[in-house]
């Protein structure tokens, strides 16, 4: 087996064992060697960093095993600079994170820790398939793990209405949106008829692009990446999974997640960005989410809350560069990643300590932290500068190059995305201020009541990740020069385009530092006069996506208890005229067709037709005796006219030859009679008073009528064309001929129902047997012991004891 | 009484095999090994067997009888008299000193015979109650079934 | 049901029982040439029993019972299962019947193969489930209608119980609505 | 020659024995969950030989030549829906042994049970209209017996509404059942399929088919003939509505995976749209009744019917794809559906009830038997790579291909609404806290063993899901033998015995 | 031919019998008269066409069957009619006004 | 030809409809028998016209119907019977429990008006 | 001989209608029992006219249950019927 392969399961398979293993180490976990633990997702970081160096002088390898051949799914890795950049960037932030929960839930002994790290590792997991997969429906198998992942996590403080509500919004949004980009990737699958990514990134697009699923692949796509990526419309659900522990969401989104959006986008860049779709797609909706999101969190006060809006914003930025990259080629999207995945974990990490340290998460009711921990609010301070894109900070040079490519895209594109640029200075702006506003409020300024009374040291351990990164912010800040030799070898092939500059700190006084540093310059007035206001903001309703969500939830639970009563699914009397309807409704064509057909053949027939005295005149009578059986008042009349008619019946049985079933009819009959008397007459004087009712609606007498009518025509219709030609090649003779020689029995019926067709016969005397056990059940109630009474204390187990009386029935 | 009957079927049977023949056999040979056990009566212990087989055919000739009127009295009520003309009414009648089975004999055959339906069986009190189609004189009604049916039937059951 | 007395009835289904065995039996064995058969004998000989039962009550008849009729029509539903199985132990497909008669002066040849045992099963399950049916409504009527009390019933005989008419048991009552 | 009818005559006999045996006892119990394995066993060996030889047997019954006497086929198909039926009856079995004391036990459910497995096991290989019906019947009647066993003074009421509408669909049946000998001459399933060609232009089969069309809709409940359903089946007991809930309707579905394959022609492509129209409108108001549900078995009930529709919507696309992809469903769909419904009960064992507004905490009680839901719900919604994803997925590539877009869309709007639903119960009774006292209804050593069943068939499913391909694969050869009439009419009109034309 | 017009006799006069039962049943006045004419009519007229039946098939094991018929019109049709004309009394059902009771 | 015997089924299947569609159980009843009645003639009908034909038993005359429907209705009674025996009794039992016979009340009980009950 | 079956039919054809008459019109439920003995022994004669015209044995065993059974049938209505006080009678 391949080498690359065995590495890449290796890092696939380690944590999925280990997240098996989990809920039975629970000592372990709560021992002081569950450091150790950060060595799986590092173990994880090394394998790819082994395998990004096996590869680097191929931009692009596939291994694989083959998981459903038949279907064409199979378990591919396509190794790519896309997947190896995700993939490092999962396991190396994973590291990061692993070590901070474990400092995070020290001493904590209420915590099921078992099940937190399982499903953190299942999540990485998922995380590192989905980057890795190499085949569209593998690729969306381990996305949908994500989400569930996600779910398990979010609702990890399941206790929490606000956790619960929160994983059932964000598994139920990228679950609707997952299904929906697994429609895309149908259609995208159906277009290049294979399911593996490679061929589709390296084929000629122009084939697909005339399809009728292509722009509806794309879009559907895309759609799976505005939801896990909290894109405009779907951008509430985010905010709201920040009832997860710190770790999680420091984890969930900062680097992982929701950045599956972002990898998706550039995963399909190759293949869509040519559709004129692509740009007005992505930018319309990337950019507005980015400023919404931006405008958000400034009006937020929960720290996560403003963070996670941030973060929002930020995926927006990073969809719409994608867009952009339609028209200039991509260049340096990994440094974008890069920084908001440093800076944002490591606000992420801060955040959780404050909340740890102090118990409160709202800003307003924290500031001053600085002289009770200054390691931290250094890293904070970094952190905050590189959100901002102050110089020094690798923010700094992600935002100037963005800068580049909105005006490379104005050079091309003209005046008309003059908007786009809006968009983006605004949202910087908005950003500058919410940074400061983060960093200041939250270490400057005096100590509020809260810090006093609440605060508690953190651990050292614990600020040892945001210091890491708060450190490789600054590095890559100041020598960015750093990443020339990795993003040049994660260079992607269809991705990135092939003119790449090199990295800077300094690229000369240009138009981007000016409008760079003026930014700074609008978003800190901008501070200031919030400052000056005392930052009285709320989100307004109508932005409030998350309360519309719940709301829905509610008025549809109510429209679905409407539809099903509008359905008469409670109105057991309505089901059969209900489903006659249907049946009359759904055979009406075909017996038009058909009577168009033997039509007049019938009528031929019906002239050629001689009454038989006899059968007509009995027929005559059973019919009277219905007419009596259906207007006569009592049911002791009814029973009789229906006796009668059991007897004609027979009679009429006779005269079709047919002595065996006479004999069966009247015996049958007669026993069903005793049967019906000698339970019907135990029927009190309320027998005859259900019959006196009140008048009943006019529509309730002549639909029955109507039903019945149109029935009766259909089985009348039936037996007219089933008797209009006679079949062939009809078997019934062929028993005439061989009961005699064969059956050794000159009775046909009989030999048919004990020979030729026993099981019929053993199967009937079988529904005799269980009809009478059935009765014996219902009438005989079968009584138990006091014993064992007391030993099934609470009646008999599961659905046997509950009864619909204390049920929310219909 | 069984040895009778026990020679009475022997014989018929041993006719019917030695004519080789089946269901018509059998009937000449009931007959004739009657008559056959009629002559020799005296002589064998039959004497009952016979009296008792000769009341049971004359009891059937009485109530073919019966039958045949009671129909035609039917016919008559229902075809040709009002309703204004009819009398119908209930009476008792007497069954003291007779046998289960004969009351039921009795009562099954009042039932087929002219003008009179067995309404009830009153074992305790001894007596039928009647429902009589002419019953301007319960008493001959009465009079009537003693004179055939009762007498019928006890000519063969005692 | 009250027992309506008659003499006449019970005197008279008395020949009429007798006969219908006679009939049934006969019925049974000419089924395979004539109209007839295991079911049409089973219910007929059903029916004269459910006569008896009219005339003389149920809860008589069911005492006189020497054996549970489910357990006649269990062991009826066994029969002709087995009848259906048996050509298998010899390699043959299943419910092939096998043919054979038994010479009688005066009838003639009998047959007596795998038809009359499947036959046999059938008329044996009818008898069973229709008096079982009938017993157990009988049975079941008795609390309300003035028959006799119910003997101990024979199936699951510690276990089981009529189910009484609502006069004794609390009535169920409707659960609130739900608006 | 004979293997067909074993599955059929085991369970009679069974029910039988267990009916003389008279009182539950451990060893009756014993011996019927034994036997259960041995034909879930049995069912297995078949389904592989089977499906590897592509290979139909065939049992004339008594010996008659194919038209003459009922022929009984096992092909993979067959062999596929009888395992499932004695995998299911094994775990009911199993589940109830553990659920309840023995002397608690009802003497009638172990034969009544078996009875039942007869008439679905009959159903699943008889080659002939008529014998159908009788299996049906015996069924039908079994799950009358069974519905009303147990069921309290009130409940009682909801069996009227399902032997109604049943005992019409069985009067619908029958005069299908004429109309086709009528038509064909014949009511063996290969001999009408053999006459497809000489019948082709009679609009009267059209009729026929959409008669039996109607007839299994009832049977599988699909909109708007599903109304039997869903109120009916929370009044089992929960062994029994695991089994009910996981086989019955699939009978009725696999009937009309038979029918349109096997026995009718292949062109009725009208009868086809109204099917595949139907389905989608049974997945969507399945689910919005499940959805306005809040007990577990009410939104399990009508979960059945919205997964019905997938089936349904399988067989109405007709491509060999989307067959297989139904075959592959209804595999997944009866171990998940019969797993879900005895999580229900274990959940409304330990709570009390099954009120999700009065039952929760039982994550961090029974975190096995939520690892079970949670698994089986998401395979319910079709979160891959679980058993429900591979069918779903199935489908959704054969409606795009053939531009059924608008159901596709209801298919997907069903799965989210499926996850849910399936969201309401798990955050209802596993995350939520537990209302009131706190205290669990049973004894540890009562529900762990329940918690060990619903386990064994969670990981069934769990294998189906992940070893897709061999499922895929079985499912693949059966659908394509189904479908392929003429190799189906040259083996049932091979097969040696007496007598024929 | 003997045989022959003793049957059609037979048959006429059955079944003008049993039209008598039933236009008695039409005819006469209350329950208990009505029983009267059904209960002997429709013996008679039954036993009349049966005969007829066994002069037309001959008398092999027909006849014997014809022979059972016959017994159990006999035996039943008088028990029915009786028992109805019990229960009717028993019930209280009143008979024709003419009557005068004893 | 059957056109007796179509008209037969159809109006005697329309009946039975009619009696299940309403309210009382006895009606209801009596509606299935009908209607298992009406379907065996429909299939009887199946065997063609009897006109000029014999029992289906060999020796019984030239010309015998076909004896397939016959066996099949024997079966179809048999079936109809046991179900319907069922239903009896669930219809007893629900009578039992519920105190009513009328379908309406069962799953919409009227308002109770009177005061003195308890 | 068909003429005077078709007579006799006729005949008991009369004979039916006039006993479907008294079955819807009662007035007590007594006489609509009796009126359904009357249809069954009705039945039992076109039987018996039917053996003669097709010159069959074949459904003598017909009549001697349908005897039986209308012995049957009226004998349980009676029995069940005839209890109850139904407010139809004086
Ligand atoms: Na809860
Ligand atoms: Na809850």
């Amino acid at each position: 087996m391949d080498p690359l392969l065995i590495a890449l399961l290796l890092a696939l398979a380690l944590p999925l064992g280990c997240a098996l293993l989990m809920p039975f180490c629970v000592r372990f976990l709560r021992s002081s060697l569950s450091w150790t633990l950060s060595l799986i997702p590092l173990t994880c970081f090394l394998l790819i960093t082994w395998v990004a160096w096996k590869t680097a002088d191929q931009p692009q390898v596939v291994v694989g095993l083959p998981w459903v051949p038949s279907l064409g799914v199979n378990l591919t890795f396509l190794i790519d600079g896309l997947s190896l950049f995700f993939g490092l960037i999962v396991t190396g932030i994973g590291t990061l994170i692993f070590f901070y929960a474990r400092a995070y839930f020290q001493g904590d002994h209420e915590t099921p820790l078992g099940r937190f790290y399982a499903y953190l590792l299942l999540f990485m997991v998922a995380m590192l398939g989905t980057v890795f997969a190499g085949n569209l429906i593998s690729l969306f198998i381990f996305w949908e793990l994500t989400g569930i992942a996600s779910f398990l996590l979010i609702g990890f403080s399941h206790d929490k209405e606000s956790s619960r509500s929160g994983a059932r919004m964000a598994l139920l949004i990228t679950g609707l949106t997952g299904l929906i980009m697994l429609i895309g990737i149908i259609m995208l699958g159906l277009n290049a008829q294979t399911w593996d990514l490679a061929p589709i990134l390296n084929s000629d697009f122009s084939q697909y692009s005339n399809s009728p699923w292509f722009n509806a692949a794309l879009v559907l796509i895309f759609l799976g990446a505005m939801g896990k990526s909290a894109q405009f419309p779907f951008h509430f659900w985010l905010p709201n999974a920040m009832a997860a522990p710190t770790p999680v969401s420091a984890y969930l989104h900062s680097a992982t997640m929701v950045k599956l959006g972002v990898f998706l986008c550039a995963r399909i860049f190759p293949i869509f960005h040519d559709a004129t779709l692509w740009f007005t797609l992505l930018c319309s909706i990337g950019f507005g989410t980015m400023l919404l999101a931006a405008w958000m969190a400034l009006r937020s006060h929960d720290l996560k809350a403003i963070l996670a809006f941030s973060t929002v914003s930020q995926l927006g930025f990073l969809i719409g560069f994608y867009g952009l990259g339609s028209s200039v080629g991509v260049r340096f999207d990994f440094v974008h990643i890069m920084s908001h995945a440093c800076y944002k974990a490591c606000l992420f990490m801060i955040v959780g300590i404050i909340d740890h340290s102090c118990g409160v998460r709202d800003i307003r009711q924290l500031g001053g932290l600085w002289k009770k921990a200054p390691w931290l609010g250094g890293a904070c301070l970094i952190a905050c500068a590189s959100m901002a894109g102050i110089p020094g900070t690798i923010g700094f040079i992600s935002k100037e190059l963005m800068l580049i490519d909105l005006f490379a895209v104005l050079d091309k594109h003209g005046a008309s995305v003059w908007l786009l640029l809006l968009l983006v200075l605004i949202a910087s702006i908005l950003k500058i201020a919410f940074s400061a506003r983060i960093f200041l409020h939250l270490f400057r300024g005096s100590e509020t009541e809260t810090v006093r009374h609440h605060w508690h040291a953190p651990s050292a351990a614990i600020q040892v990740p945001p210091l890491i990164l708060a450190t490789l912010i600054l590095t890559l800040g100041f020598f960015p020069g750093l990443l020339d030799h990795p993003l040049r070898s994660l260079h992607v092939l269809g991705l990135h385009d092939e003119t790449g500059a090199d990295l800077a700190l300094w690229h000369g006084f240009t138009k981007e530092l000016v409008l760079s540093l003026s930014l700074v310059a609008l978003g800190a007035l901008l501070y200031s006069r919030l400052q000056a206001k005392g930052w009285k903001l709320e989100i307004p309703l109508w932005a409030r996506f998350d309360l519309f969500f719940e709301k829905g939830i509610h008025l549809f639970n109510s429209f679905t208890k409407k539809s099903t009563a509008l359905l008469s699914s409670d109105q057991p009397l309505h089901y059969i005229p209900i489903i006659l309807i249907t049946l009359l409704t759904f055979m009406a064509f075909p017996l038009a067709t058909a009577c168009h057909q033997w039509g007049p053949e019938i009528l031929a027939q019906t002239r050629l037709w001689q009454p038989d005295l006899l059968r007509s005149l009995t027929v005559l009578f059973i019919l009277i005796s219905a007419c009596g059986l259906v207007t006569l008042k009592r049911w002791p009349q009814q029973l009789l006219c229906l006796s009668a008619i059991g007897f004609l019946v027979t009679l009429y049985f006779i005269l079709y030859r047919a002595p065996d079933l006479a004999l069966t009819q009247i015996l049958i009959e007669s026993a069903l009679i005793l049967m019906i008397l000698l339970l019907l007459a135990r029927f009190p004087g309320q027998a005859y008073a259900a019959e006196h009712r009140p008048p009943t609606a006019p529509i309730r007498k002549v639909l029955p009528m109507l039903v019945a009518l149109s029935s009766g025509l259909m089985v009348t219709l039936f037996l007219l064309l089933a008797s209009v030609k006679n079949p062939d090649q009809s078997i019934g003779s062929l028993y005439l001929e061989q009961t005699l020689p064969l059956a050794k029995g000159s009775n046909a019926v009989n030999t048919i129902i004990i020979d030729f067709r026993s099981l019929d016969t053993l199967g009937e005397i079988s529904v005799l047997l269980i009809a009478v056990l059935a009765a014996i059940g219902l009438i005989m109630r079968y009584r138990r012991t006091p014993h064992e009474r007391t030993q099934a204390a609470h009646g008999p187990a599961g659905f046997g004891l509950p009864s619909f009386k204390n049920k929310e029935l219909p | 009484m069984l040895p009778g009957f026990l020679l009475h079927l022997t014989l018929s049977l041993l006719w019917m095999f030695l004519s080789q023949g089946a269901l018509p056999q059998l009937i000449v040979g009931l007959v004739g090994s009657f008559l056959l056990l009629a002559c020799f009566r005296s002589v064998l212990p039959i004497h009952h067997y016979v009296r008792r087989t000769y009341g049971l055919v004359r009891f059937l000739y009485v109530f073919i009888r019966e039958l045949a009127l009671a129909n035609l009295t039917i016919a008559h009520f229902v075809l040709f008299k009002k309703t204004s003309q009819m009398h119908p009414n209930f009476i008792t009648y007497s069954t003291k000193g007779l046998a289960s089975f004969e009351i039921y004999l009795l009562s099954q055959c009042i039932t087929l015979t002219p003008g009179t339906t067995t309404v009830d069986v009153r074992l305790e009190e001894e007596e039928l109650l009647l429902h009589a189609f002419e019953a301007a004189d319960p008493a001959a009604v009465c009079s009537s079934i003693d004179l055939t049916l009762k007498q019928a039937i006890l000519g063969f059951t005692r | 049901m009250k027992n309506p007395n008659s003499f006449l009835l019970k005197s008279t289904t008395g020949p009429i029982f007798f006969i219908a065995i006679l009939f049934s039996i006969y019925l049974l064995l000419r089924g395979h040439n004539l109209p007839g058969g295991g079911f049409i004998g089973g219910l007929a000989i059903s029916v004269a029993i459910l006569l008896h039962g009219l005339a003389h009550g149920f809860d008589h008849m069911e005492k006189q019972m020497k054996l549970d009729p489910i357990q006649l029509a269990a062991l009826g539903l066994l029969l002709a299962l087995l009848t259906g199985l048996a050509p298998i132990f010899f390699g043959r497909p299943f419910f092939e019947h096998y043919n054979t008669y038994l010479q009688l002066p005066y009838l003639g040849s009998v047959p007596i193969g795998t038809p009359l045992t499947y036959d046999l099963g059938v008329y044996l399950l009818v008898v069973g489930i229709t008096t079982k049916v009938i017993f157990i409504m009988a049975r079941s009527t008795s609390g309300r209608c003035g028959l006799l009390p119910p003997e101990v019933p024979h199936y699951s005989s510690l276990h089981e119980t009529a189910i009484e008419p609502p006069i004794n048991t609390p009535q169920p009552q409707e659960p609130p609505h739900a608006t | 020659m004979n293997e067909p009818i074993y599955f059929v005559a085991a369970p009679m006999l069974i029910a039988i024995i267990s009916l003389f045996w008279r009182e539950p006892s451990t060893t009756r119990r014993l011996f019927g969950v034994l036997s259960a394995a041995f034909i879930t066993l049995g069912a297995l060996y078949f389904v592989i030989t089977l499906s590897l030889n592509e290979q139909r047997l065939i049992l004339n019954v008594g010996d008659w030549k194919a038209p003459l006497g009922i022929t009984l086929v096992l092909d993979p198909l067959a062999a596929i829906m009888l395992f499932l039926s004695g995998f299911s009856a094994l775990a009911s079995l199993l589940y109830s042994m553990f659920e309840l004391p023995t002397r608690s036990e009802h003497p009638l459910r172990q034969p009544l049970l078996f009875f039942l497995l007869t008439g679905i096991n009959l159903s699943f290989v008889t080659g002939d209209l008529f014998n159908l019906f009788v299996a049906f019947e015996i069924m039908l009647i079994s799950s009358y017996a069974l519905l009303t066993l147990e069921a309290n003074d009130w409940d009682i009421k909801q069996s009227f509404p399902y032997l109604t509408i049943n005992l019409l669909g069985s009067t619908l049946f029958l005069a299908a059942c004429g109309l086709a000998y009528s038509i064909y001459g014949s009511l063996n399933f290969a001999h009408m399929a053999s006459q497809t060609t000489a019948l082709a232009g009679d609009s009267r089969l059209l009729v026929l088919a959409t008669l039996l069309m109607c007839v299994f809709s009832i049977k599988a409940g699909i909109f708007p003939f599903y109304y039997w359903l869903p109120n009916s089946y929370p009044i089992l007991p929960t062994p029994l509505a695991a089994f009910f809930a996981g086989m019955l309707t699939k009978v009725g579905i696999y009937v009309l995976f038979r029918l349109f394959t096997t026995v009718l022609p292949h062109d009725l492509t009208s009868l086809h749209t109204l099917l595949a129209w139907l389905a989608g409108a049974t997945m969507i108001f399945g689910v919005l009744g499940a959805v306005s549900r809040n007990f577990i078995r009410g939104i399990l009930s009508f979960h059945i019917l919205s997964q019905i529709g997938y089936m349904a919507l399988a067989i109405a696309f007709f491509t060999p794809l989307s067959l297989a992809a139904c075959v592959f469903y209804i595999i997944h769909h009866i171990i998940v559906k019969a797993t879900l419904f005895l999580v229900g009960g274990t959940v409304s064992s330990l709570n009390g009830t099954d009120d999700l507004s009065r039952t929760g905490g039982l994550w961090k009680v029974a975190p096995i038997l939520g690892l079970c839901f949670l698994l089986q719900a998401l395979s319910l919604a079709g979160i891959p790579p679980l058993s429900g994803f591979w069918g779903k997925y199935l489908i959704f590539v054969e409606g795009i291909r053939l531009h059924d877009y608008l159901l596709v869309a209801a298919a997907l709007l069903a799965g989210i609404l499926t996850l849910y639903s399936m969201l309401k119960i798990w955050l209802g009774a596993f995350w939520s806290p537990l209302p009131d006292s706190g205290e669990l209804h049973l004894h540890e050593t009562r529900w762990k063993p329940l918690t060990a069943v619903v386990a064994a068939m969670t990981i069934v499913s769990l294998a189906i899901g992940l070893g897709a391909e061999h499922v895929y694969r079985i499912s693949a050869v059966a659908s394509r033998m189904a479908l392929d009439q003429s190799g189906y009419v040259a083996a049932v009109m091979a097969a040696l015995g007496k007598g024929g034309f | 031919m003997l045989a022959q017009i003793l049957s059609i006799s037979l048959l006429l006069t059955g079944s003008f019998l049993i039209l008598l039962a039933a236009i008695g049943l039409i005819r006469l006045p209350d329950v208990y008269c009505r029983a009267h004419a059904l209960g002997k009519a429709t013996t008679l007229g039954v036993c009349f066409l049966l005969l007829a039946l066994f002069i037309e098939l001959g008398i092999e094991l027909t006849g014997l069957k014809i022979f059972i018929a016959i017994c159990f019109q006999l035996l039943t049709i008088p028990v029915s009619s009786h028992l109805l004309c019990l229960l009717a009394y028993r019930s209280n059902v009143s008979p024709y006004k003419n009557t005068n009771s004893n | 030809m059957q056109l007796d015997t179509a008209l037969l089924v159809g109006v005697l299947f329309g009946l039975s409809i009619y009696l299940i569609l309403l309210r009382s159980f006895v009606q209801i009843l009596f509606g299935f028998t009908l209607l298992s009645t009406s379907v065996n003639l429909f299939l009887l009908a199946t065997s063609g016209s009897p006109d000029g034909k014999t029992v289906p038993i060999i020796g019984a005359g030239p010309n015998p119907v076909d004896p397939l429907p016959q066996a099949l209705i024997l079966t179809a009674i048999v079936i109809s019977f046991g179900v319907t025996a069922y239903l009896v009794v669930l219809l007893y039992r629900i009578f039992l429990d519920h105190d009513t016979i009328d379908a309406q009340d069962l799953f919409h009980p009227p308002k109770k008006t009177d005061d003195n009950s308890p | 001989m068909t003429p005077v079956l078709i007579t006799c039919q006729i005949i008991l054809l009369v004979a039916t209608l006039a006993g479907l008459w008294r079955l819807l019109k009662g007035p007590s439920i007594f006489d609509r029992i009796l009126a359904f003995d009357l249809i069954a022994v009705c039945c039992i004669g076109h039987m018996v006219l039917l053996s003669i015209a097709w010159h069959t044995t074949m459904f003598l065993e017909v009549i001697i249950i349908f005897s039986l059974l209308a012995f049957f049938g009226t004998v349980a209505l009676a029995f069940f019927l005839g209890e109850k006080k139904s407010p139809e009678e004086p």
